[in-house]
């Protein structure tokens, strides 16, 4: 039972595109601190040995000011970090900015499990399968407590807060199959609330996507549509209603001007705000009278809602930049 | 009206060993449990912390035995995830709150403070025996909440996890660490006035022991740190008493706008925890090196720099938890700013050894595994730091391996060391050398055994505050729990051998290291119940010892 | 000394001046510890105050804004009254420390009755978040929710301070009759009345934060 | 002890009536029909004057030691630092 030295993991995979260029800070930073250290110990050791009680080394010196020191040793390490603190920052945008044409995936966490939904509808349950070489997004909500999605073969990870719409951007650079973990803690199965990712070539991934394992059936668009009506949405948004709501055909991406002056994007956040808790932003010359949906509406069915309004955004859908992959097979 | 003083030159050796058995000391001015419950002496009021976070830091201790247990196998065999929850709660909590801020601070700061800056007791004497009791009253609080089921919130109570889904009695610890707070508060404030206004004559701020300006920035840190946690607690257990609250995130509350609060506090309360032991540290190196500290003014001066940045880190601890990307550099860049005044205070230590006379007692072995332990610690908070690396090793055991350096490498190490140092003064008694010396040994490499592996399995991306992991990491995990076994018989030697010598140990001479300082030149060990015979006038610097023998260049 | 004074000085003293230094230096500590205790909700209030101001607003619109205004009036004169008390006191004069002391007494209680009167009130509007809050009141129900209950916990934390206050009074009060204070020595009068001015800086502050919020 | 400085008495009652004048100011501001940015400038400047009342006299900040300033401007140097980063935070949020 006892491994073999070649068994036990010393350093996790690379597989993401970000986790070569965070290793390469990481092992600067390992080769400054055992620098750093291995000579203080050297020094420290060498003082120890010539300077013990009954050593008679001579232990006359200089009398000097020690400011010329003081300020060296503070300004070497001062610059040194400066350095490092550019380069972690610079990685860190690069990694948290989801490239133009990312795939969105959208992902909810629950207690103890990650719900995590494709644009054209296939859904899984903890796992997430994604084409290597092609950048995703994660749009990641909570419908409970904060979690934390983490993929340490990326190197990357985010929290998931309820309330608000985090996301994890990545291009996955190697096939295979990685963990996922929740890292922040979230209750009694924290530990628990772990699957796992499959990077898949792009051809064998539009493969799994459209198989139908009764799931699948429908896009995230369609279902959205349903909702809108199951919940009586197009009651007031739709066309031609009596009702005096603002209309919702073209307002993703847009600006919306709010009562008292503001303006504001209509972004999947503003969006789900706008759903679950109606009076927090409201259009101008609109009276507040929509209900609230919190606790009647899903987080999940939230995003899908989101997902039909962004789909009236682009006619005719799904848009040609997005790697939609029920449109057509390549 | 200091006219009553007198002018006492410190001499490096003292007055001779003999010590008549009856000679009246605070040990023996009143007896009986009364004498101690009512006692307005800071010694005492010392003495009554040391008991108390002892009982803490063993119970601390218990529930980290019994989560190294479970992590021997990856299956987690021993306990439940709900019980292994409650157990990091319960070594989180009372590590933090009630050994680790209150150890140097009101144990040795207690002894030693009035001592060393010649006065006869704090500024507010009730104030500090109130302290103790609220103390005490937030333990039994927090005692009860464990005792009656737990908490499984771990020691950051984020939201909404603790307000709306824990299991198990958040009000009752939180209002646990809310009185605490009080005591924290009281004590600092107690320092801070006592330093300012109980100086001896000729105890100007420059000739104050480091330890003393330690003590000084830590206070400042408490006194203004400890009221937003206390609010921020309080917050969190009303909102869970009511149901509803301002973290609540169904009316649109920020689960951010705790962290930042809670990290306000959280981080500047990291040195709170480490600034005492660096105070501690300073002592020690000079006195067994038997040399004037190098740089003293730029030693001083870091702990306030220290103090003061620390309040303005807190943000690295959000770097991933969705908190703007630009705040996120703020913090960034301002984090790796606080660790220039701990490398000036390293680099200093270092050049203090150098043409020092070194001896190797206890409390220097201490001192010396804090140096080494903190480097590392420090260090690889740099990683911490470093937006990109933290992206990775946040909330892994990394982080984990990177604060127990500080806080248990650094922090335990000092504390310990200092107990040994001022432990003639406290008890009267000399400890045995030799075991203490082996026990500083064994509690070095056991810590290291522990932590060190749980810097790879950080890397590897194990997440902290799991009770079942991969099965390929196991190996580090049992490397961890030996060290830790290594670990816990260190900690039980000092307490068998030191409680032996309270009693049975040999008698103290009033300065049995030879070191400089009025606690040392100026008391008797143990020093009388108004610490001095009368008050001293300063006329020497501090660290007045032989060395370096200077020559003008 | 030239009188000899009920209470002597501490033996950890040497002087009555260092005492004194002592004690000012402490209460001021302690205020600044203060400052912060307030300054935790005072943040949480300023960041929600940000994000949903049209709410903050409609919900300050709810508050009786005429029992804030005199409530804030009565605190101003017993600070007043306190300020005289210690200027009292400074002149040697008991007698008159202790009629200051009476009447910042009854200005501090008249504050708190009548605060307990707006609870009431606010209770019989529905407006405790938690016991009887109704969202139809309402526009914008969640940041009224909000605001409410950090109104009550900011009042309420005001409010338990001026209770301290008051307690704290009553035992200078029963200290200058047993002749504790004179002109040499009356550093607790001083201390208290630092405090008492504190509670009411809170309240000058939270006055315009909770009452005044205009769209 | 006696001969440290410290307010006269009329002083106190004229800043009494300063205050209360400063109370009826914010009080009939409320009412006026400034912009929500002039309302809070008018409340908040006039609560600062009256803090800075009676932080100087009330309190006798003004005869006092440097000493006691600076602890007493400590907790809002503090205050300020948890203000500046956390909205360093959220004023910066997309």
């Amino acid at each position: 039972m006892i491994p073999g030295l070649a068994d036990i993991p010393f350093f996790p995979e690379e597989a993401g595109n970000s986790a070569p260029q965070v290793d390469a800070i990481y092992w600067a930073l390992v080769g400054i601190s055992t620098l750093m250290t291995v000579g203080l110990f050297v020094v420290i050791t060498c003082f120890l040995i010539r300077y013990r009680h009954t050593s008679e080394a001579n232990r006359t010196m200089l009398r000097l000011s020690p400011t010329y020191l003081e300020v060296t040793w503070s300004t070497i390490p001062m610059i040194i970090f400066t350095g490092l603190f550019v380069w972690g920052a610079v990685v860190f945008v690069k990694a948290n900015r989801p490239a133009r044409n990312a795939t969105p995936i959208y992902v909810v966490g629950q207690q103890w499990y990650w719900d995590v939904r494709h644009q054209n509808g296939r859904h899984e349950i903890g796992d997430l399968h994604v084409p290597v070489g092609q950048p995703v997004q994660l749009i990641m909500t909570s419908a409970d407590v904060i979690h934390d999605y983490y993929i340490p073969a990326f190197r990357q990870k985010y929290d998931v807060v309820p309330g608000k719409y985090t996301s994890l951007s990545f291009t996955a650079t190697k096939p295979g199959k990685y963990r996922i973990l929740c890292s922040q803690y979230c209750g009694t199965d924290h530990s628990l609330m772990t699957g796992y990712l499959f990077a898949m070539r792009p051809d064998a991934y539009q493969r799994w996507l459209q198989a139908k394992d009764g799931t699948g059936t429908e896009s995230m668009a369609e279902t959205g549509a349903q909702l809108f009506r199951t919940f009586s949405c197009s009651g007031c948004h739709g066309e031609n209603t009596g009702v005096h709501a603002p209309s919702l055909a073209g307002i993703y991406g847009n600006s919306v001007p709010l009562q008292g002056g503001q303006f504001v994007t209509a972004d999947d956040q503003y969006l789900r705000d706008s759903i679950l808790r109606a009076s927090a932003q409201v259009v101008a010359g609109y009276k507040p009278i929509m209900p609230s949906y919190q606790g009647q509406i899903s987080e999940e069915q939230a995003m899908q809602i989101i997902a039909y309004i962004k789909s009236l955004s682009q006619p005719p859908a799904p848009a040609a930049s997005l790697p939609v992959p029920n449109s057509s097979t390549p | 009206m200091s006219s009553a003083s007198t002018t006492i030159e410190p001499s490096p050796t003292g007055p001779p060993p003999e010590r008549h058995p009856v000679t009246p000391d605070y040990l023996n001015d009143g007896y009986g449990l009364r004498s101690w419950l009512t006692t307005h002496d800071h010694k005492r009021i010392g003495v009554l912390y040391l008991l108390s976070i002892t009982v803490f830091f063993f119970i601390g201790g218990w529930a980290a035995t019994m989560m190294r247990l479970q992590l021997l196998s990856p299956h987690g065999d021993l306990v439940t995830s709900e019980t292994y929850n409650r157990l990091f709660t319960l070594h989180g909590v009372t590590m933090v709150w009630f050994f680790l801020i209150p150890s140097v601070p009101t144990v040795l700061g207690n002894f030693v403070l009035p001592m060393m800056i010649g006065a006869r007791d704090v500024a507010f004497p009730r104030l500090n025996l109130l302290s103790w009791y609220i103390f005490v009253l937030g333990g039994i609080f927090t005692l009860y909440a464990t005792i009656s089921g737990g908490v499984d919130t771990g020691w950051t109570f984020y939201t909404p996890y603790s307000t709306t889904y824990a299991n198990g009695h958040v009000i009752a610890m939180a209002s646990g660490i809310f009185i605490t707070g009080f005591s924290t508060i009281f004590t600092a404030l107690n320092f801070i006035v006592t330093t300012h206004t109980m100086r001896a004559p000729g105890m100007h701020w420059f000739r104050l022991p480091l330890f003393v300006w330690s003590l000084y920035a830590t206070s400042l840190i408490m006194v203004l740190a400890t009221p937003v946690i206390a609010i921020t607690l309080a917050l969190i257990a009303l909102e869970r008493f009511a149901g509803v609250g301002i973290f609540d995130p169904r009316i649109g509350g920020d689960p951010l706008l705790f962290q930042h609060l809670f990290w306000f506090y959280s981080h500047p309360a990291v040195y709170i925890m480490i600034l005492p032991g660096m105070g501690v540290v300073s002592e020690m190196i000079t006195c067994f090196s038997r040399k004037r500290i190098f740089g003293y003014k730029f030693v001083a001066y870091s702990s306030l720099a220290i103090a003061v940045l620390g309040f303005i880190v807190w943000g690295h601890h959000m770097f991933v938890a969705s908190q703007s990307i630009y705040a996120g550099m703020i913090f960034s860049m301002l984090s790796f700013l606080v660790s220039i005044p701990s490398a000036i205070k390293v680099f200093n230590w270092t050049a203090t050894l150098y043409k020092g006379r070194i001896h190797f007692h206890t409390p220097m072995l201490y001192a010396l595994g804090f140096i080494g332990l903190f480097t590392i610690g420090g260090l690889t908070g740099l990683f911490l730091a470093t937006l990109a690396v933290d992206m990775h090793v946040h909330d892994t055991y990394f982080v984990i391996a990177h604060f127990h350096y500080i806080m248990v490498g650094g922090m335990v190490m000092a504390y310990l060391g200092g107990l040994h140092f001022w432990w003639p003064k406290i008890s009267g008694r000399m400890y045995n050398e030799k075991l203490a010396q082996f026990s500083a040994a064994i509690i070095f490499v056991g810590f290291n055994l522990t932590f060190f592996p749980q810097f790879i399995l950080g890397y590897l991306g194990m997440p902290r505050r799991y009770p079942y992991y991969p099965p390929q990491w196991q190996v580090f995990h049992i490397l961890s729990t030996a060290g830790a076994s290594v670990l816990a018989v260190g900690y039980l030697l000092p307490l068998c051998y030191l409680t032996w010598s309270f009693f049975f140990g040999r008698h103290a001479p009033p300065n049995p290291w030879h070191a400089s300082g009025l606690e040392w030149n100026e008391t008797s060990s143990p020093p009388i119940r108004t610490n001095f015979e009368k008050l001293p006038i300063v006329t020497r610097e501090a660290y007045d010892y032989p060395y370096p023998i200077q020559k003008d260049a | 000394m030239p009188r000899e004074s009920a209470s002597h000085i501490p033996e950890q003293f040497e002087s009555r001046a260092q005492q004194e230094e002592a004690d000012a230096l402490g209460i001021w500590t302690f205020l600044s510890t203060e400052i912060l205790f307030f300054g935790g909700l005072i943040l949480s209030y300023s960041v929600y105050r940000v994000s949903y101001h049209a709410g903050f607003a409609e919900a300050s619109q709810h508050l009786y804004f005429w029992i804030g205004t005199i409530n804030t009036f009565i605190l101003l004169t017993s600070s007043l009254c306190m300020a005289l008390a210690v200027h009292s006191i400074h002149d040697g004069d008991v007698a008159k420390l202790r009629r200051y002391l009476v009447l910042t007494f009854i200005f501090g209680a008249a504050f708190l009755g009548l605060k307990l009167c707006e609870y009431y009130l606010d209770y019989r509007e529905h407006l405790v978040p938690s016991v009887n809050f109704d969202p139809s009141h309402f526009l914008h129900p969640h940041a009224a929710e909000l605001f409410l209950f950090l109104y009550f916990a900011m009042t309420g934390l005001h409010a338990i301070h001026m209770t301290l206050g008051l307690s704290a009074l009553t035992y200078l009060y029963f200290r200058a009759r047993r002749g504790d204070f004179s002109q040499e020595y009356h550093s607790p009068v001083k201390v208290v009345g630092l405090y008492w001015h504190f509670v009411d800086i809170v309240w000058v502050f939270l006055y315009p934060m909770l009452y005044l919020i205009n769209n | 002890m006696g001969a440290q400085k410290r307010p006269e008495r009329s002083t106190l009652y004229w800043i009494y009536a300063s205050l209360v004048l400063l109370l009826i100011l914010t009080a009939i501001g409320a009412k006026l029909p400034l912009g929500a940015g002039a309302h809070d400038v008018f409340a908040f400047g006039i609560s600062i004057a009256k803090t800075i009342l009676i932080v100087s006299i009330f309190m006798e900040v003004r005869y006092d030691k440097g000493i006691v300033r600076a602890f007493a401007g400590a907790g809002l140097v503090w205050l300020a630092l948890l203000f500046l980063l956390t909205f360093s935070d959220y004023l910066t949020r997309p």
